[in-house]
């Protein structure tokens, strides 16, 4: 459809995954996003990792809410169903489908006017619930689609284009998810994948919800000088607070360290990307955690902040505070609590989907309803 | 004067202190006295303190309808003494509680006036303020029972059925029944000259709300995802959705739960949430009133045009706004008609009684599924609060759900392309797949600009070919929903046309109207879109009467627009006070005579 | 084939490329010089990369509804080629960029074929991409300018306004344009049949988009609060008022502020704070399109049952659902009409032009507060973000705003009591109180069940009270909105009725009709709800068509509703791809000939 | 209206505050409000503290939503314009009436429900935008008007009369408004009106939305054994973090505690009535801090667990989740910030209320209309 040359999804083209697919398989329709959109890079890397994850495309279910981010559902996994619904209700069209199709891996995606403005009850409420579902929010800081107005998380200070300058305080929605009592919070940024893949891989393993806040620059009308959402902003004040990697059920555990050779389909963590800001990610600040998820699989979390226990849900709320007093932007898998219950735990939803269930299964029939008269007499 | 299983009565009493269960009773007891009988309980949008009252008629023909006139006022409640007093029939009677003198508000020529000391004989039989307080509502329950007539057998047992084991309860309930009883018949000549008398015309009946029987239709429907909030006057319908499916859906061993039940955050999300679920293949269902209704528009309409199946049970209570939560209406018929903004039609259901809310509800999910479209359940605060006689609610094992057009996995196979919304058929529904089919079966849903292949578009031809279809798929809407039930009189020139809970009032309404030698045929509508027979029906009526529960004729609007149908062949007859209707309020229209209309 | 000063043309491009300002520049250069000019602006609902167009109309009689036919279609979107070369009319041109050999989509027999190498042309000309890109589109301008005989010296002169002190480009726009200007008159033959001639028909004109007019509207009205949420194609209307208050209510020395403008989180929010600032007595307003009509149902009854002015203006689009948010439409008028659940109307003023969208704009706050109710204006895409000529706007100094019945406190202390539903003129509107006035004025405002003192009730007579009140004050409103306009031809038994932004093609169709003998009247309705005279005309008519652009035909319900017409005696002619109206259809329609129409 | 006894507003008959008026004058229509239900008590401290701070009647405004709680409104300050609005959405109707009339002294009152069910994004943003107002949350965590259902702030564990207990986690109003930027919040107990009505009253002074979340017990659906909004279990469970004292700009600022002789009129806060759960208040463990309010005002503040600083927003987040670990309530005025900036600030709103400005004030006049046509030539 666009005339416009795209960041091209790079794929070797014969590699294939557990499932004998490849990227391309995983792929979706060609994207009409602005060239250089930080959105698109979160595309890649959902394709990416739904592809190493070995995802089966048509077990997948895409659900967004209505935006530029939003539009994202189309460009990965085109054997999957999407759904693209009304502007910041996502959370609850697809709480609805994950409660009625338990086998399905929901993966939502919206942004930040979408999530934080008129969505943020929704949102909040899909955390409380722990609503089995990845959940991204490509975060912009502005509204895309209708002309790049400040969202809910534009900072104190950003400038728009035309000079208005926001005054008020950003929601940020790994805090805000913490004290909801999100039981899976991570943030990482758009252009750097190799982060991002890993925790994406992680959160699809999550038992309940697993938000992902990717800061994902509007090119076209927040990547200027002056906003703090966009790539050069990002890149120099992101500082990774706690490395993480995926370690699928049928792989070793490695506890020798992050980078390199962690094996998973392709992707090994090769280095840390991250420009930080002067930080010394030093082996002796860094403490190493091991959390088993639901699936089997294991995440591996490295704190790289003295103190910081990612899976210490006030410690994860003070460090990412601090973080962002000093004018930092905390990233990484941020918190996971593999105890809590999901939505499916506390509904107690038999193990067959619902959909799956039949008439046999679901209607009492006429002796019960002849019983049951006699109730009402 | 009425007489013998003719007769109405109402109680004041103040809520939260306990009455409803002694209304129960009585409502029960003269159903198992096999007399008709029907209770209007009209309560406060408040939880304690506030006035409250119970309407029971009785009678032996079956017009169960809210009744015009009242026989007699039981009148408990201080605060309310001068309404109810003068709400007694000429020469009806007026009970009230004379542990202390006659309140002077209480006194009015031309009735009789009946004490009781129900507090006094409480506060002597029994202990502790709470127990004093619900025993007494027993207690004239009791004096009732010797006024009326009603078989202290069929109270006994009743007494024992509902207590059963709580020993300590039963006692005391069993002595506030006598303790009324015996000082009725002691103070009073009983029993009064309307009164009752065994029959056998409730045997085959049951008593039952229709939110229960909206919940039952539901779970036999196979509904699994339900989403709501609470909001009266639809709560109990989830509530009683609920206690079905713990008691048939789940697992004895594992506890395993054939059902997911949302109580969502707000009605936007509940919405979402049935939405969702509907279009992941699950029979889903949301209940509200109301300002629920105004939230849903923005799901509605692309529940609509993406084409996804979903139940919306509307319990309509009294509007505009918040307006009169606890009485009732039929006031959103506009506002589901023509659900959300842009060009949007959704079908809608009338169910008249419990035993169509069973009946609507279960049609509703097949309706759901085969046009693939929002389907409103529109009852009505009446109907889903209160207890209604009905037949017994009956299910046929041999029947199994319409799912409509789904492709399987072998389907999918057969084709060469998926093409979303290709009308195939001609009928304007085309096939649906579910998440997680596989092969050809993914599709993308939105609703924004979508071709028959689901693509996106904002092409003006695809455009209307989408929204052209929608039109069609609505008329064959037409052809799938219940018909309207026509009661003709012979000869009859006049149509009165009404519609869900109008129906017994209008039905009794006709037949006092043949006795003032008034002839009319009735028509209830049950369901949106019209068929033709309804506009057969108009036209062949020299005179049409349209009977509905809101203040600017909002069925006749829909008739005018959705069948051509010129305003002025439609005079309406209106009653929007929020009380169910009356008989009396259509025969006055249609006679033009407001005297000497039994109730 | 159309000749000087009397054609139409349409430029394909890709959207994000710059070709706005060159379409701005090329409307404005031909209303400089003094010929009627219309533009078109049809985009996509994204940022960039997908094809856009932009359609010029000139017509010296002033008829600038969108034209049928295309003389000339400039193609610069290999995507859209073959689209674009299909629409030429026949006989007609396409203008392409030649730097590349002619694409065979581009070949069609019948039509002239013009190239141009722009591409190559500012390549050799300007470095970097992107100013190439941008400066593309000054240079195709600058052919057109040849082609179509478009004065230079005003072409230069509008660039050196907007460039200004922008010497390099301003510098760099001269150049391109030149270079355009020059390929075309070496390459082709210039200018073509269809051309401009100057004229003086625009002096006492402006163009300007309705969003922007009618924000003026708003300023001039007096309106402090404005809450809103951003959405296409409504943004631009809150964008302008900012800049305006920004310009005019600001305190050069403090930088105090003299309005509040509140980005809400959402079109709940914005209606919620619109419908606090009016109660608390500012004049305050929110705008929307599509779903946020939806969003604002529940809130619509809050105001309406509670007596709160309002003003929310409806910059409709293509709907249902999130629809096509870039095509226009007037698919809400039920939505609006009959917002929210239970018994509810609303005004609707329908302006027809930007113009219309400042004076309804102020007369909506006016009506706002006369009425306490709230007010829709229903604009669209196409009358809010296309640029319009219209006469110049002008205000009254001595127009001062109408604030309706408010008490001060003084008016107060003459009163025994103060009751704010109590309807003292019979008009249905009663007198208000602002919070802060002190003394008898506080009263307690809930969307529940209120009896005229504003006290909570639900009592089924002083409940019918409010609402038949509410009833007659909607048809005190009709005595208040704008009446409609006629356009009469003697002898005319044909009635042609419509709204808004279709008046044009609707006026152009009456000449056209007229052309071919078929005489017409034309009524332009202005208001919901309808006076008399809407209903007179129709009934003086034989034949009456409705013309409207949705698909069912909402304005000829409305009629139906409210004026009891017949739905038959109006034969609906419905346009609802997305593109604002052309006469052709119209005469199409009511011709039923479709040959030998011209545009 | 109401036929059993309700608990009665006491109030010495002839005192009267600085504008001569008494109690009774800031008293509303009587409850109709179940019997002991906590939010009545909530009323008598708003009547109190309005009384006190000698608040002109005619200058507030009452906001709800609706829900019991939100029916309040009309129980207090009858002379006072009301406005009872719909469910969930006072926070928007407030804003719009706190920016047209400045002047205003906004009391918002509003339920659990009401809050953070339905109402969360609303409520969340009026913090965010920091509007001019009080919100005070009556807490029961249930919704009463429709019958008892568990609302939002139900806590894991808590039962329902008829058995059911909810399973998932509570939204905290308190930690929800530190993570969205509030500038102001304190949490109270219905049947304690000595902590409730200074808190109140510096709240109502407060430059900003001042939030309370008031625990007030639904005595008819959430009061029983089970229940964790119970009155019992709030006194067994409540802990006053930080005692607040409220001191109008008229009075001398005293240093020397708390407890006893503030000389507020007629309210001294006599000692501390909290059951507590063993923890000393004891003088070495409380530090104090004097906060300078907007209108001149002070309110002094002392913490009563070590290391807590209600003047830091990461310390409040961080003592206030602590306690929750542990079981406890954490009461009192629980953090200020007087230095953000209010609705008004940032909109930079002329001091004259909107609806005050006159027609020629905000009218351009012909001649700037003549000239601006120019612009769209
Ligand atoms: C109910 C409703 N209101 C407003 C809009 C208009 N709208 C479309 S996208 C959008 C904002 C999207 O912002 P964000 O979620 O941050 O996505 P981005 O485009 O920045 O990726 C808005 C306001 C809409 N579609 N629906
Ligand atoms: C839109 C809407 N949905 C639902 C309702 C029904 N409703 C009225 S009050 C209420 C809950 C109130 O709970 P809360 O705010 O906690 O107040 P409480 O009664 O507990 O004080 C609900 C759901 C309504 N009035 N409006
Ligand atoms: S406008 Fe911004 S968010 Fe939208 S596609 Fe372009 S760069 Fe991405
Ligand atoms: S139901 Fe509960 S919240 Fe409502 S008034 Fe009664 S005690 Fe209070
Ligand atoms: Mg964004
Ligand atoms: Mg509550």
């Amino acid at each position: 459809m666009t005339s416009i040359a795209k960041p091209v999804v790079a794929h070797p083209r014969l590699k294939t995954n557990a499932l004998g697919l490849t990227l391309r398989d995983y792929e979706g329709g060609m994207s009409t996003l602005c060239a250089g959109c930080g959105h698109d890079s979160v595309t890649a890397a959902i394709v990416q990792a739904t592809w190493e994850l070995a995802i089966e495309p048509h077990r997948a279910a895409k659900m967004s809410g209505i935006g530029c981010s939003s539009k994202t559902t189309a460009y990965f996994l085109k054997q999957s169903h999407g759904f693209n619904s009304v502007h910041g209700r996502m959370p609850s069209v697809a709480s609805g489908a994950a409660a009625a199709n338990r086998s399905l891996s929901v993966i939502g995606i919206s942004g930040d006017g979408d999530s934080l403005s008129i969505g943020l009850g929704q949102l909040s409420h899909a955390i409380r619930r722990n609503v089995n579902m990845l959940y991204i929010i490509e975060n912009n800081g502005v509204y895309g689609l209708t002309k790049g107005q400040f969202s809910a998380s534009a900072d104190i200070g950003s400038k728009l284009k035309k000079g208005e300058v926001n005054e008020q305080p950003p929601i940020d929605p790994v805090l805000l998810a913490l004290s909801v009592g999100a039981t899976f919070v991570g943030r990482s940024f758009s252009g750097d994948k190799q982060q991002l893949v890993p925790i994406i891989k992680a959160a699809i393993s999550h038992r309940g919800l697993a938000l992902i806040d990717v800061i994902s620059p509007c090119v076209t009308f927040n990547n200027h000088e002056g906003s703090t959402k966009s790539y050069k902003y990002t890149r120099d004040h992101d500082v990774e607070a706690v490395e993480a990697d995926y370690i699928p059920v049928c792989e070793p555990i490695e506890i020798t360290g992050l980078t390199g050779g962690s094996g998973a389909a392709g992707n090994g963590h090769a280095g840390n990307g991250h420009a930080g800001n002067g930080q010394a990610h030093t082996a002796e600040a860094s403490s190493l955690r091991v959390v088993q998820l639901h699936d089997g699989g294991t995440v591996r979390l490295r704190s790289t902040e003295p103190g910081y226990d990612p899976t210490d849900r006030a410690s994860a709320y003070q460090h990412i505070s601090a973080c962002q007093r000093r004018g930092e932007i905390a990233t990484g898998l941020l918190f996971v609590d593999e105890s809590s219950r999901s939505m499916h735990d506390v509904l107690k939803t038999t193990s067959t989907p619902l959909v799956d269930l039949t008439h046999d299964d679901l209607c009492p029939g006429t002796a019960a309803l002849d019983k049951l008269m006699t109730r009402f007499r | 004067m009425n007489g013998v299983n003719d007769f109405a009565f109402k109680i004041g009493t103040v809520n939260g202190t306990g009455s409803a269960s002694a209304n129960g009773l009585l409502m029960r007891s003269i159903f198992r006295m096999g007399i008709p009988v029907s209770g209007k309980n009209l309560f406060p949008s408040n939880i304690q303190g506030l006035p409250t009252w119970y309407e029971v008629r009785v009678n032996a023909d079956g017009h169960l309808a809210r009744a015009a006139e009242l026989d007699m006022v039981v009148a408990l409640n201080p605060s309310t003494y001068a309404k109810d007093v003068a709400e007694v029939r000429e020469g009806g009677y007026l009970l009230y509680d004379s542990s202390w003198p006659l309140p002077k508000e209480l006194n009015r020529e031309g009735i009789t006036i009946l004490g009781v000391p129900f507090g006094r004989l409480c506060v002597e039989a029994f202990t502790g303020d709470r127990e004093r307080t619900l025993l007494r509502n027993i207690a004239y329950t009791g004096s009732l029972a010797a006024l009326l007539g009603i078989d202290m057998a069929v109270i006994d047992t009743l007494l024992n059925e509902t207590f059963g084991k709580k020993q300590k309860l039963l006692d005391a309930n069993h002595t506030a029944i006598r303790i009324g009883y015996d000082a009725a018949v002691e103070l009073l000549d009983c029993p009064l000259p309307f009164r009752l008398e065994r029959m056998d015309a409730t045997s085959d009946s049951i008593l039952i709300d229709g939110n229960t029987a909206a919940a039952l239709g539901a779970l036999y429907a196979g509904a699994t995802v339900g989403a709501w909030y609470p909001i009266t006057p639809s709560t109990s319908l989830m509530e009683a959705f609920t206690a079905f499916c713990q008691k048939y859906r789940v697992d004895p061993e594992t506890g395993e739960r054939k059902f997911a039940i949302l109580q969502a955050e707000d009605e936007l999300a509940a919405a979402g949430i049935t939405i969702g679920a509907g279009w992941a293949g699950a029979r889903a269902f949301t209940n509200t009133s109301g300002p629920g209704i105004s939230l849903m528009q923005e799901f509605l309409g692309l529940a609509y045009y993406a084409d996804i199946p979903a139940v919306f049970f509307n319990i309509q209570r009294c509007g505009p706004s918040t307006g009169m939560p606890t009485r009732t209406q039929q006031p959103d018929l506009l506002a589901m008609a023509y659900a959300s903004h842009g060009d949007t039609k959704h079908p809608i259901l009338f169910p008249a009684d419990p035993g169509e809310a069973f009946t609507m509800a279960t049609q509703a999910f097949d309706l759901a599924d085969r046009l693939q479209t929002p389907i409103f359940v529109a009852s009505d605060l009446d109907i889903g609060m209160n207890d209604w006689m009905v037949k017994r609610l009956e299910w046929d094992d041999s029947s199994t759900p319409d799912r409509g057009k789904v492709l399987t996995r072998e389907d999918l196979d057969q084709l060469a392309r998926f093409s979303r919304y290709r009308d195939v058929d001609g009928d304007g529904v085309a096939a649906r797949t579910l998440p997680g089919v596989g092969g050809k079966g993914a599709y993308f849903v939105r609703g924004s600009g979508h071709d028959q292949h689901a693509d996106y578009t904002e092409d003006s031809a695809a455009y209307c070919e989408l929204v052209d279809r929608l039109r069609r798929k609505f008329s064959y809407a037409a052809t799938l929903v219940p018909e309207p039930l026509l009661l003709k009189h012979d000869g009859a020139d006049i149509g009165l046309v009404t519609i869900g809970g109008c129906d017994l009032a209008v039905r009794e309404a006709q037949e006092l109207l043949k006795e003032q030698g008034i002839l009319t045929d009735v028509m209830r509508i049950r369901a949106f879109p019209f068929q033709s027979e309804v506009k057969e029906f108009i036209e062949s009526h020299e005179t049409v009467y349209v009977i509905e529960q809101n203040r600017d004729a909002q069925l006749r609007s829909l008739l005018m627009i959705e069948l051509g149908i010129p305003r002025d062949a439609m005079t309406p007859i209106l009653d929007y006070g929020g009380m169910p209707l009356t008989a009396r309020v259509v025969v006055e229209a249609v006679a033009g005579a407001p005297a000497g209309v039994p109730a």
